[in-house]
């Protein structure tokens, strides 16, 4: 029984304002083609986990269909800040749940463990625990040690864009594999989007993603444009300074072509 | 040897602190730490260990993304993997040496925001965010800073936002060098560039400025220096957060 | 540098009242020829962490060498129980601090992430908590959730047995890696023993274990013997018939082997 | 067919009992579940999902160890790994489906001891330990536990230790198979094998025995499943437990 479905099959299944984490790190194998599609169906109040989120979260912020981020980082490295993501925080459109990405993971690990919080050694000196409610204390019972926890983030889906999948959802990524295996195993459910789409018994490497986590699967070549997806194709520079130029209408373009797809 | 540039004193500054053996990490929008530590491995450091967010292991890249330090040609050449995930445990658990971070602003002890300029709620500028640094700055043994300018907007004597503190140890600018007193724990001037003075920095900085008790000349940069500097770093990539 | 050296010189380095993770699972890739050097050294009060643990657990036993263990099963499956540690518990002169296996994975989480305890999803019902200790109760901050939690279980050393390993440290399991990932990073430091030992520069698959974190190489041919090390060697049966029969004179016999090494 | 043993209606009914499309785990000390899972994948439940301490996805073994069941041959023929310890966490969030678990003891409410006969810190017989148990029957939504002997020893009112309760919903013995009642949690017996009866499960019974609202004929083996059990277990794996 094949779990590939197309990418507006896929898409549909995402309520309004569900929790996405999106996989891939900055402008690196990000999950574009799926989110212009959540985009382009018009999805409402999105929420997104992502340790370091570029050009996927400033999209959503673009089509305002962001409610809130739980993220380190969201910007676009040495091109610049996320545009639309920095004005939608800053008129109270869009909520920062600021974490450090290392909070991130430790919230995603209470999920996997089944657990509703996590332990985790930082914060120290921050404002951020008093300023987000991300962050409380508790006392180890064992040492009487002082301990910064990270409530559960359980996205009701996780999206991963990889290099190879076969239809039941296995699923390879070549190179950097950044935080997409713990989101996969934080995820209520995992969709995949694929460069390449393999049968099930052609297998030459080990997926790294074993398919009965993984709910659907998309063929979406090009996915992760106009980021990079190692080894095929790099971050494609002009687009991405296109984009920040003008959000809005590097977005209706978007729109555009995907409806042509 | 006469047209070096802020890139250049930055980019071996930040070479020369890192000591033979240690772990080495930098994150997002960090190209001068992504140069330095492949030249410092070049230099006295050979057995340092990279890592990085793409995951692979003393990486040893044929070539910088000037837009990305995230980029996967940073896994060029690596052994082994070790992700992202691991080393902020590796952090956690106070086994890495070295954090090169960054801030917009940054404190006279070495705290640094990147959460917001104005109040965190009602932010005038919502910045990027700390990425790592809230969880390693306080973990990490070596905390050493940087930033791409040198003004009063971006040392403050108080941030907007405190998104990390922790084991500051050193801060670089286009200027100089600040490193964190023992006694105090505040940042006082460590070295002065070249192309800078003392009053200069203490004029562009806003909280108050004075010497380190180890301040020392700045060593100019070697032959040996710059000829490894251009062989790791062909495109310049040091010189991208100056654009 | 080259971190290799010789089997003897590598247990000469641990203390008497270490503690010590050992890898592998049960009688499969456990590091028995470092064990037996730990007893001809006539190492005293051990301590060892383990999930499915053995021949490694019980040749400590049989050796008295053993003061307690952190395991959720001590046992030779259907070969049957672990004689001496079954003895030495029974006797009180070892401490079996019981835990699930999950538990134990637990304890290692909380020293990988450097915090003093980790949470856990499990134990509900089971005495096992007041028995041991090793389980006490938090209420969730966020959630006010009663969850049960671990002591984070640091080793002193973690000693794992591995198919091939390189002078720096770099260690490649081949098939299944059992708690060895876990245990590896959960350690003051590490010790790999190896089936073979290659040159850095010549690797032909990725070692999962990354050599910075390896204090010690050890060339270690049939390390894990009578146990298994797949694919090049199955469970002698007959050496663990015999051993179970009479494990003071297997005993014996093997350290005399191994001053003839 | 008149020759089956304990271990045929043990095994094949561990098949029976594996519903298409679960995540099913066995761990140690395992024949006849391993044994079963491929046999439910070849009958009734193509598609579960086959989990081992090994750490391979769905393996078809081409054999078993009679000595071990956490063998690396328990991989043979695995697309993906998904190690022990995803395993536990796939259970502690509710995502495990079965995992066949066992107990030197065992208790009408399905509670198990694999600690200790006698007390806890002065054992008459040191166990092995729960293994997986305490963690995984709490939390798996369906426990299997089997024993290969049922007498009053092992099936008690009380246990000396208990090492781990929670989701038991089967429990499987040489004479037959007991069933969790949703009434009062207790187990009732569900079915009687063709060599056992009622009274001989009653007088080898330590807690009391009723019948379960559900209690079933034993449907006999079938010729498909007796052929495919052959297939699978070539060499008599599912006896070892009884040698």
């Amino acid at each position: 029984m094949s779990k590939q479905i197309s990418l507006s099959e896929a898409a549909s299944v995402v309520s309004d304002g569900a929790l996405l984490a999106l996989g891939g790190n900055a402008l690196h194998r990000s999950p574009v083609a799926f989110v212009t599609e959540l985009i382009r169906q018009g999805k409402k109040n999105l929420s997104v986990i992502k340790t370091a989120g570029a050009l996927d979260v400033d999209l959503l912020a673009t089509a305002k269909s962001l409610e809130s981020v739980y993220g380190g980082y969201i910007g676009f490295e040495m091109f610049g800040l996320a545009q639309s993501y920095r004005k939608g925080v800053q008129n109270q459109e869009i909520v920062a749940h600021e974490h450090a990405c290392a909070s991130v993971i430790a919230g995603l690990r209470a999920s996997i463990y089944g657990v509703p919080f996590q332990p985790i050694n930082g914060f120290q000196g921050s404002e951020l625990p008093e300023l987000t409610g991300q962050i409380k204390y508790v006392d180890c019972p064992f040492t009487g040690k002082k301990t910064a926890v990270v409530p559960a983030l359980r996205p009701d889906y996780t999206v991963i864009h990889v290099n190879i999948a076969d239809e039941q959802g296995n699923a390879y990524i070549e190179g950097a594999v950044f935080e997409d295996l713990i989101m996969v195993r934080a995820a209520e459910k995992v969709i995949v989007t694929a460069e390449k789409i393999i049968s099930s018994d052609s297998w030459t490497v080990r997926p790294q993603v074993p398919g009965f986590l993984v709910e659907s699967v998309v063929l979406a070549e090009q996915g992760a444009v106009p980021g990079s997806c190692a080894p095929s194709y790099s971050i494609d520079k002009e687009a991405v300074i296109d984009y920040l130029k003008d959000p809005n209408s590097y977005l209706e373009k978007l729109k555009e072509a995907e409806i042509h797809v | 040897m006469s047209n070096l540039q802020a890139a250049d004193y930055i980019t071996v500054s930040m070479a020369r602190l890192i000591q033979d053996g240690e772990r080495v990490f930098h994150g997002v929008a960090s190209p001068m730490p992504a140069v330095a530590v492949q030249l410092a491995k070049k230099l006295h450091a050979k057995r340092a260990v990279y890592l990085s967010i793409p995951g692979g292991v003393d990486a040893e890249p044929s070539s910088f993304s000037s837009y990305s330090s995230a980029d996967p040609v940073l896994r060029e050449g690596s052994v082994s993997d070790f992700p992202l995930s691991d080393i902020f445990d590796l952090s956690a658990r106070g086994a890495l040496d070295v954090a090169f971070l960054s801030g917009a602003q940054i404190d006279g002890y070495g705290c640094l925001n990147l959460s917001a300029i104005g109040p965190f709620d009602k932010p005038k500028v919502r910045l990027p965010g700390g990425a790592g640094s809230a969880a390693l700055l306080p973990t990490v043994k070596r905390g050493i800073l940087w930033k791409t300018n040198h003004d009063k907007r971006g040392f403050v004597e108080k941030l907007d936002v405190i998104t990390a503190a922790g084991n500051t140890e050193y801060v670089i600018t286009p200027l100089g060098i600040f490193k964190r007193s023992e006694e105090d724990q505040r940042l006082r001037l460590y070295c002065v560039f070249p192309n800078s003075s003392v009053e200069e920095i203490t004029e562009n900085t806003g909280f108050v400025v004075e010497k380190h008790e180890e301040f020392e000349e700045f060593s100019p940069i070697t032959e040996e220096e710059l000829q490894l500097l251009e062989l790791v770093d062909q495109k310049g990539t040091r010189y991208s957060e100056f654009k």
